[in-house]
């Protein structure tokens, strides 16, 4: 290395190219071969996987986990964790369909009040967790049982029946595509890009590394932790909201108290195989729309190929395994050299 | 001491209601999951007959189709010495000891939409014979069908006891009825609408000359009838399902779905409440006379088995779902 | 003033004081206990008050609390399952066990009721099936390094859909498991049970043993040690010389039979094996961390008792319980959500704050990258 | 009270108010008085070396100063003016910036933006690496780090390179007060001239330093003035010329130093022996052998790959080739738990995260590296443990009310002796040591020096790796000096410490080179 104090400017701009992580990492490389395989060995053995009629409801599934990923995918970087999503699903969709069912309500004020009741739950978490300084993990299982409660006083032990169809735009039916594209899915897609920019080239987005990486070294380089921390749970639980919505119009007429439920181990298994470290401070949301993706194919594939639904699972576990045992390796190489 | 087990009297007095009024018992009833239509409907209708018989009716489920859940309620109720308990159980088997328990507590036991059979049970409440709604469901199904074709059946729950004993009942029927037609496959969807539609779509994907689908429960009977509307097939896949009324009505009147096989829950409910006055009071279950409610009109008792039965399934419709409020 | 003052030996009779400081310093432990015994009679209290002006629809007495204790069993023994684990630290946590008590009960019923093999041989198969696949978790995260969030979130979902597929989702029952309820139910104690509540049994021969063995386990033998040694610092235990991958898988693996071994008690709980026993509804994975929160065990590791794991379980069994008794219909089970939620948020912000204003700043382990105490959870 | 050091706060200067001024500052933790009435002012363009025992207050200051606690009682002003210094950030926009003890960096980050994490320059919402860059790569120059590192994740750095960037990176911004706390403990010699290089630019300029240290020969070539700090006061402040590092010491403990002194007596058999041993990427070809009763001590520069060679006697790494015979036994110990049952132990280099269960109690620190003797059959008696730790505590004279307080609340010197208890709880045939007394106090070092040889007479061979040329001088009866991954010399302990600097640093003739230290330096 030739140290040319002549040229700092030049030498800067050399090293610019480096100074931000590659533009794809090996992780989302491997998954976006992963789906290829798994996408041509299906399309192969089952007569219609790669048709539209099958792969577009199959985006339309994952959008709802790639969105709220995108969210969990900012939590994990800061060393946090959120089971309370499938929960916040559960409210903000409750109460979005009952203003449908009783007010009719435009589709722009249903997604407004789902987002911001989303937002609400998701300021509780941040606060919680920002200010009272208890592990994520345990803030959010206590805010999980009591957003459940919310939820179940809403339903007020019956359904929501005869849901209008205000919310078609993000169905699986026609009017929730142009093209083809899912809207849903498109949605999820410019929320995963708008998230991408966001952590490589935002400062508040960087910053949120720092946080994940040494919570402590960040706030004496004067970042306001904790607001940031905050933020990033309400983002989540926004985001819950927004998928809510996407809840409803995939569902049908009907809501009941099952909405939701699973979704946060669903959503986690997403991050988690697209590479993003369970320990902070590292992880990327386009991974985390590949993992949703693989997660959705495989269980999909399960079906369409006539094998017991319940195997899908088992692959599953068996996908989180290789994609993140693949990671360990690379890190534990990249870590040696 | 500890305990007041050994006070005579503690606990309810079951025998203090001898044949005279009504007017302090208590019947409960366990569901086994709460807040789902099916089950507030057999609330419903069980105040209702509380109202007209005048007994006390206790409803309480757990928020999760849980059998340990239902356990901790059970419990509470054979706490609270109620006079006479009846259980939906999620799990026969596992309710059977408590049961035992709650007679041994002098409380009234049995049970109602699904049976603990091998249990101390005094009577089973059923709501349409298992080879009715099994029968029914096929032949609905398949006259829409046409007589022919294959279809798939979307379950919910896999441990489901009544589920999987009335897809027992398609299979054979459908095997020994219909030979031109065929099940293709049978998949479980879990309590979830979202998985069940997504499910439906798979099934049509990967059996393109699929020409029917069977929800089996109430939340992938709605499932499946949207999974045919959003991939614009109505007319082309037909399905019927064991669906609440007021959640299948648009899919109903769209086409759809060709039918819901259910029964008067309410009406189920209000039979429970009464067949509990019966219990408590040693009246004849087998007497229905004395009852005013004409949806109980084909209820009949078989004291060999000790069930008391509804009557045969209801075909809801567009034209007739509308009159059912839940 | 002379220099030689600077050391003196520590005393060897020390005062009360000294004795109520180290009470103090040794941090929020003992607190926690109290902090539930005190929630414990708080709850009875209230309850009391409550049937005694007649607010609850049944008599809140022991035999009720007794029989109730049927349920605490395999919370407790699961939130026990998850002490070892999240003690062990580096982020360590049991997704799975849920899975693993479904699938260690469909074993146990195939053994005992289909393969007609003696109790106790089925038994102690089942227990060595559980902790087998604590073993892989165990191996996967102490050996090949995955955090433990993933392994048993992988686990949680395979083990799951292999009790599914290899019981066909159907529950496995028969006179042998209906008789196998007898090792659950309620029964009244020998000489003096006459004047006590009648206990379910579980108490007896799962829980009391497997608690006497883990308390002996955890504070009497160097495997504790070296457990909590671990869980503190991973890597100055390497530096100590203890094996701590060895001393880590045995914590899954310890989780896995002790799941396994709930696994037996659902099957006789519930006189059937059921391949969702421990998945159906949210889970017992999520409540049995749950409690061990409650019961004080940090997330973080190294920190976690016994006493606080039996206080914590006792008190949601005895909370619900008593919630069933106070609100009627629906809303009771709803309620039910709610106070664990609120419980478990205020004792743990309530503790963190004790906890915090008396060990402020604690040095924490220096973070250094690319070791494993960088990481810093 | 007849406190024998003078209290010669500076008089009130006539002329520009001092840079800064803290004044009659408290701080207690619970029932500790870290610090009361400390008082400090630096004058403008000075570097104020600012020492103390271990616990004697010193890191509690610096963290009111730099925002990071706030203070019972006192008050701070800045070139005359009052301040309040509610955070970090409140410090920061003073012109107050801080090199932490301990690194306060972001692993996963490249190093270019560790430099800027907190203060990015912005273009909008993103950050301008174009109006970044240049200034990063001046300051990488200026403490003497190669630019390429600028991409590199700075976890794959060292400890001391890490250092190195948090001391460039508190330069980024224009300081008039800047805090180095104890920069120095692990940087090479070299790395500690640029270092100097660039405090004295950096006063040139103006900015007042304030430099927290151990090595206190180092301050006579650094500092202007020093305030010493004793049992959280300010004992004196004054011109560092005005004392010698004797009489720095003595303030600091507040009365004399016992001068100890190691006896080589007569050596056994060979307890360890190195033959052509290599540990790709650290050391290679190192042969030396070690004897019962002997103290051989291991000194190099940071990275000279003599901490590799500890380890891998002790198990932690494997060597890639060569021979070691230890303990009697040919095979390379694969862990520690097998050096150990060997007799074979080690007290690691970092006390904190390498040797410290910080909320386990001091008797569970000293006792879990000996688990066997706590009982039978994988047993452990509390009674024994009780016994066996309090017995440390008393050898090593452990300053702790009982053996049940946590570890994590003690003193580093306090410290280091429980993690040194542990390793010597049964008497070790081979004790390695690596840095014994890192930032450890200079009584406490003292004592740490007397239990080493102590172990010594009483038949234990030892191997000290260190990087403090008076150490290693004052306990061993050789010394190894390393480079560059090799053994370059051995010396005898009288061999002057410039020698043992030259030999270690590279120059070409290095046998009683001219002394290069300071006149100081009296022993
Ligand atoms: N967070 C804390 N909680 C309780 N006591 C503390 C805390 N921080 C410091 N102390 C106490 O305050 C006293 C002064 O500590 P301080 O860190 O200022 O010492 P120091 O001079 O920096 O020592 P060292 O040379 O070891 O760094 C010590 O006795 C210590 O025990
Ligand atoms: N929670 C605490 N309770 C009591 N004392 C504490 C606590 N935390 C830290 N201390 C004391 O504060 C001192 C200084 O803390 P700090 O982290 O600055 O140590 P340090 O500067 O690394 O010590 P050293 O100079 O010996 O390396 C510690 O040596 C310790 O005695
Ligand atoms: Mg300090
Ligand atoms: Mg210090």
């Amino acid at each position: 290395m030739t140290t040319d104090t002549a040229a700092p400017v030049r030498s800067a701009q050399l090293s610019l190219r480096r100074i931000l992580p590659p533009i794809v990492t090996g992780q989302e490389i491997v998954l976006l071969a992963v789906l290829v395989v798994l996408w041509v060995v299906l399309g192969i053995f089952t007569p219609a996987f790669l048709t539209p009629g099958s792969i577009g409801p199959l985006l339309v599934q994952v959008a709802p986990i790639a969105l709220i990923g995108v969210g969990m995918t900012f939590v994990i970087i800061t060393a946090g964790i959120d089971v309370s999503v499938a929960a916040m699903i559960m409210v903000s969709a409750v109460t979005t369909a009952r203003m449908l069912v009783a007010f009719d309500i435009p589709a722009i004020l249903a997604v407004l009040v789902a987002v911001v009741i989303g937002s609400a739950l998701g300021a509780l978490n941040g606060l919680l967790i920002a200010y009272g300084r208890v592990h994520p993990i345990i803030i959010t299982f206590g805010t999980a049982n009591l957003f459940q409660w919310l939820g179940l006083r809403v339903f007020d032990s019956s359904t929501v029946n005869g849901i209008p169809s205000t919310l078609e735009f993000f169905g699986r039916g026609g009017a929730g595509s142009t093209f083809g594209v899912p809207h849903s899915f498109a949605i999820a897609v410019l929320a995963v890009a708008a998230a991408w920019w966001f952590l490589r080239y935002a400062k508040a987005g960087r910053n949120l590394y720092a946080i994940g990486g040494n919570q402590n070294a960040a706030r004496l380089a004067g970042i306001k932790v904790q607001p940031r921390l905050v933020w990033v749970y309400v983002i989540t639980g926004a985001l819950a909201g927004l998928a809510a919505c996407m809840v409803i119009a995939t569902g049908t007429a009907t809501l009941d108290q099952s909405v939701g439920s699973g979704k946060e181990l669903q959503v986690i298994a997403a991050v988690v195989i697209g590479g993003t470290s369970i320990l902070g401070g590292r992880g990327s949301v386009v991974g985390t729309l590949l993992g949703a993706i693989l997660v959705q194919t495989v269980v999909s594939g399960v079906t369409q190929l006539g094998w017991p639904t319940q195997l899908g699972f088992l692959f599953v576990g068996i996908f989180i395994l290789i994609a993140v045992g693949t990671d360990l390796i690379r890190e534990r190489t990249r870590r040696r050299a | 001491g500890c305990t007041s087990r050994n006070d005579p009297g503690q606990t309810a007095e079951p025998g203090a209601t001898d044949g005279a009024s009504t007017e302090d018992l208590t019947i409960a009833f366990v569901p086994k999951l709460q807040g789902i239509p099916y089950f507030e409907a057999m609330n419903t209708g069980g105040q209702q007959a509380a109202e007209e018989l005048g007994f006390e009716w206790l409803y309480q489920g757990p928020t999760t189709a849980d059998a340990a859940a239902q356990a901790d309620i059970v419990r509470s109720f054979i706490q609270q010495g109620v006079d006479v308990l009846f259980v939906a159980p999620n799990d026969p088997n596992s309710m059977a000891p408590l049961l035992e328990e709650a007679q041994a507590a002098g409380i009234h036991v049995a049970t109602t939409d699904t049976d603990a059979p091998d249990s101390v049970r005094e009577v089973f409440v059923n709501q349409a014979s298992v080879d009715g709604i099994g029968e029914a469901l096929t032949d609905t199904l398949l006259e829409a069908m046409g007589g022919s074709g294959q279809y798939a059946i979307v379950s919910c729950g896999e441990t489901a006891a009544n589920l999987n004993a009335w897809i027992e009942v398609q299979e054979a029927y459908t095997a020994s009825e219909y030979p031109d037609a065929e099940i293709v496959d049978i998949v479980y969807a879990g309590e979830d609408q979202a998985a069940a539609t997504q499910m439906a779509t798979d099934l049509m994907n990967s059996h393109p000359d699929l020409t029917g689908l069977v929800g089996e429960c109430t939340s992938s009977a709605p499932g499946v009838a949207q999974a045919v509307e959003d991939a614009g097939r109505t007319g082309e896949v037909f399905t019927v399902g064991l669906g609440t009324p007021q959640s299948m009505l648009p899919y109903l009147e769209s086409g759809s779905s060709s039918g819901s096989i259910l029964w008067d829950v309410e009406a189920l409910g209000y039979l429970t409440g009464w067949a509990g006055v019966q219990l408590a009071t040693d009246g004849d279950l087998g007497d229905l006379s004395g009852v005013d409610n004409e949806a109980l009109a084909e209820a009949e008792y078989d004291e060999s088995t000790g069930v008391l039965l509804l009557g045969p399934p209801t075909v809801f419709t567009a034209e007739n779902a509308g009159d059912y409020d839940y | 003033m002379t220099a030689t003052t600077t050391i003196t030996p520590p005393e060897q009779r020390r005062g009360q004081a000294a004795r109520a400081r180290d009470w103090f310093a040794s941090g929020g432990l003992k607190d926690r206990a109290t902090l539930l015994l005190g929630l414990i009679v708080l709850l009875l209290v209230v309850m009391g008050i409550l049937d005694g002006v007649g607010l609850t629809s049944g008599q809140f007495n022991s035999d009720y609390l007794a029989s109730t204790l049927i349920a605490y069993v395999p919370l407790a023994l699961l939130a026990l399952a998850e002490l070892f684990v999240i003690t062990s630290g580096r982020g360590g946590i049991d997704l799975s066990v849920g899975s693993m008590v479904s699938l260690t009960g469909i074993v146990f019923a195939m053994l005992y009721q289909q393969a007609g093999l003696p109790l106790a041989i089925a038994v102690v198969l089942a227990v060595l099936f559980g902790a087998l696949l604590g073993a892989i978790n165990g191996f996967l995260t102490a050996y090949l390094g995955y955090p433990a969030l993933i392994t048993t979130l992988a686990t949680f979902y395979a083990y799951r859909s292999i009790a599914l597929v290899v019981s066909e989702q159907r529950p496995i029952s028969g006179p042998e498991i209906s008789q196998f309820y007898n090792a659950a139910k309620a029964v009244e104690l020998p000489v003096i049970g006459g004047t006590l509540p009648l206990v379910p049994l579980g108490v007896f021969t799962f829980l009391l043993p497997v608690a006497i063995v883990a308390w002996f386990v955890l504070n009497r033998t160097s495997y504790g040690r070296k457990l909590y040694a671990i869980g503190t610092n991973d890597t100055a235990a390497q530096w100590a010389g203890i094996d701590t991958r060895r001393t880590r898988m045995m914590a899954y693996v310890t989780a896995g039979a002790i799941a396994g071994l709930v696994g037996v008690y659902t099957v006789a709980q519930f006189a059937s094996a059921r391949p969702d026993a421990g998945t159906s509804g949210s889970g017992m994975a999520l409540p049995a961390i749950t409690i061990a929160v409650l019961g004080g065990v940090a997330i973080t590791g190294g920190i976690g008792r016994l006493s606080g794991i039996l206080l914590a379980a006792l008190l949601i069994v005895w909370l619900n319980a008593s919630i069933l008794l106070v609100v009627p219909g629906n809303e009771g089970a709803q309620a039910q959500l709610l106070a664990l939620g609120l419980v478990l948020l205020g004792a743990s912000l309530l503790s963190n704050a004790t906890i915090r204003r008396r060990q402020r700043g604690l040095s924490k382990p220096l973070s250094v990258p690319g070791t494993a105490a960088g990481s810093t959870r | 009270m007849t406190d024998t050091a003078q209290r010669t706060d500076p008089a009130p200067a006539p002329g520009p108010a001092p840079r800064l001024e803290m004044r009659d500052l408290s701080k207690r933790y619970g029932g500790v008085r870290a610090i009361r009435h400390a008082d400090l002012t630096v004058q403008p363009g000075t570097v104020h070396a600012l020492v103390g025992e271990n616990g004697a207050g010193k890191s509690t200051l610096i963290k009111i100063l730099s925002g990071a606690e706030h203070p019972d009682t006192g008050t701070i002003s800045i070139d005359g003016t009052p301040v309040s210094i509610a955070s970090t950030t409140d410090a920061i926009a003073l012109g107050v910036q801080t090199v932490y003890q301990e690194p306060q960096l972001f692993p996963e980050l490249t190093v270019a933006e560790n430099f800027f994490v907190g203060r990015e320059i912005t273009r909008g919402p993103t950050i301008d690496w174009r109006a970044q860059a240049p200034r990063m790569l001046e300051l990488l120059d200026t403490v003497g780090l190669d630019r390429s590192l600028a991409s590199q994740p700075l976890g794959a750095l060292s400890i001391a390179k890490q250092q190195q960037v948090s001391i460039a990176k508190a330069l980024l911004e224009q300081a008039s007060v800047l805090i180095l706390d104890e920069p120095s403990a692990i940087l090479t010699d070299a790395e500690i001239e640029v270092l100097f290089g660039v405090v004295r630019r950096l006063a040139a300029d103006g900015v007042s330093i304030i430099y927290i240290s151990h090595r206190l020969d180092e301050l006579f070539r650094i500092a202007d003035e020093v305030t010493i700090m004793r049992d959280g006061e300010t004992v004196s402040s004054q011109p560092i010329g005005e004392l010698t590092v004797r009489e720095i010491a003595e303030r600091m403990v507040g009365g004399a130093i016992a001068e100890g002194v190691h006896e080589a007596g007569e050596h056994g058999e060979q307890v360890l022996e190195l033959e052509h041993l290599t540990l790709e990427g650290a050391f290679s070809d190192v042969s030396f052998s070690v004897r019962a009763g002997e103290v051989v001590g291991l000194y190099g520069l940071v990275g000279s790959g003599a901490a590799e060679v500890g380890e891998v006697v002790y198990g932690m790494r494997r060597a890639t080739s060569g021979r070691m015979r230890a303990a009697g036994d040919d095979r390379h110990p694969a862990t520690p738990a097998e050096a150990k049952r060997r007799g074979i132990r080690m007290v690691p280099a970092n006390r904190t995260s390498q040797g410290s269960f910080s909320f386990q109690p001091i008797a569970f620190n000293i006792t879990i590296g000996s688990l066997g003797l706590l009982g039978r059959f994988g047993w452990v008696s509390p009674k024994a443990e009780r016994r066996i730790a309090d017995d440390l505590i008393r050898r090593l004279a452990v300053k702790t009310p009982s053996g049940r307080q946590p570890i994590g609340a003690m003193s580093g010197g306090n410290a280091q002796k429980v993690v040194l208890a542990r390793q010597i709880v049964e008497q070790p045939r081979l004790l390695v040591l690596a840095e014994p007394t890192q930032g450890v106090d200079v009584g406490a070092k003292e004592e740490i020096h007397r239990i080493i040889a102590d172990l010594a007479e009483r038949g234990a061979a030892v191997l000290v790796i260190t990087t403090d040329l008076a150490e290693v001088q004052r306990i061993a009866d050789r010394v190894l000096v390393f480079r560059s991954g090799r053994i370059a010399h051995e010396f005898p302990p009288t061999a002057s410490q410039a020698s043992l600097l030259a030999a270690a640093a590279g120059a070409e003739e290095h046998v009683e080179a001219p002394r290069l230290d300071t006149e100081e330096e009296s022993r």
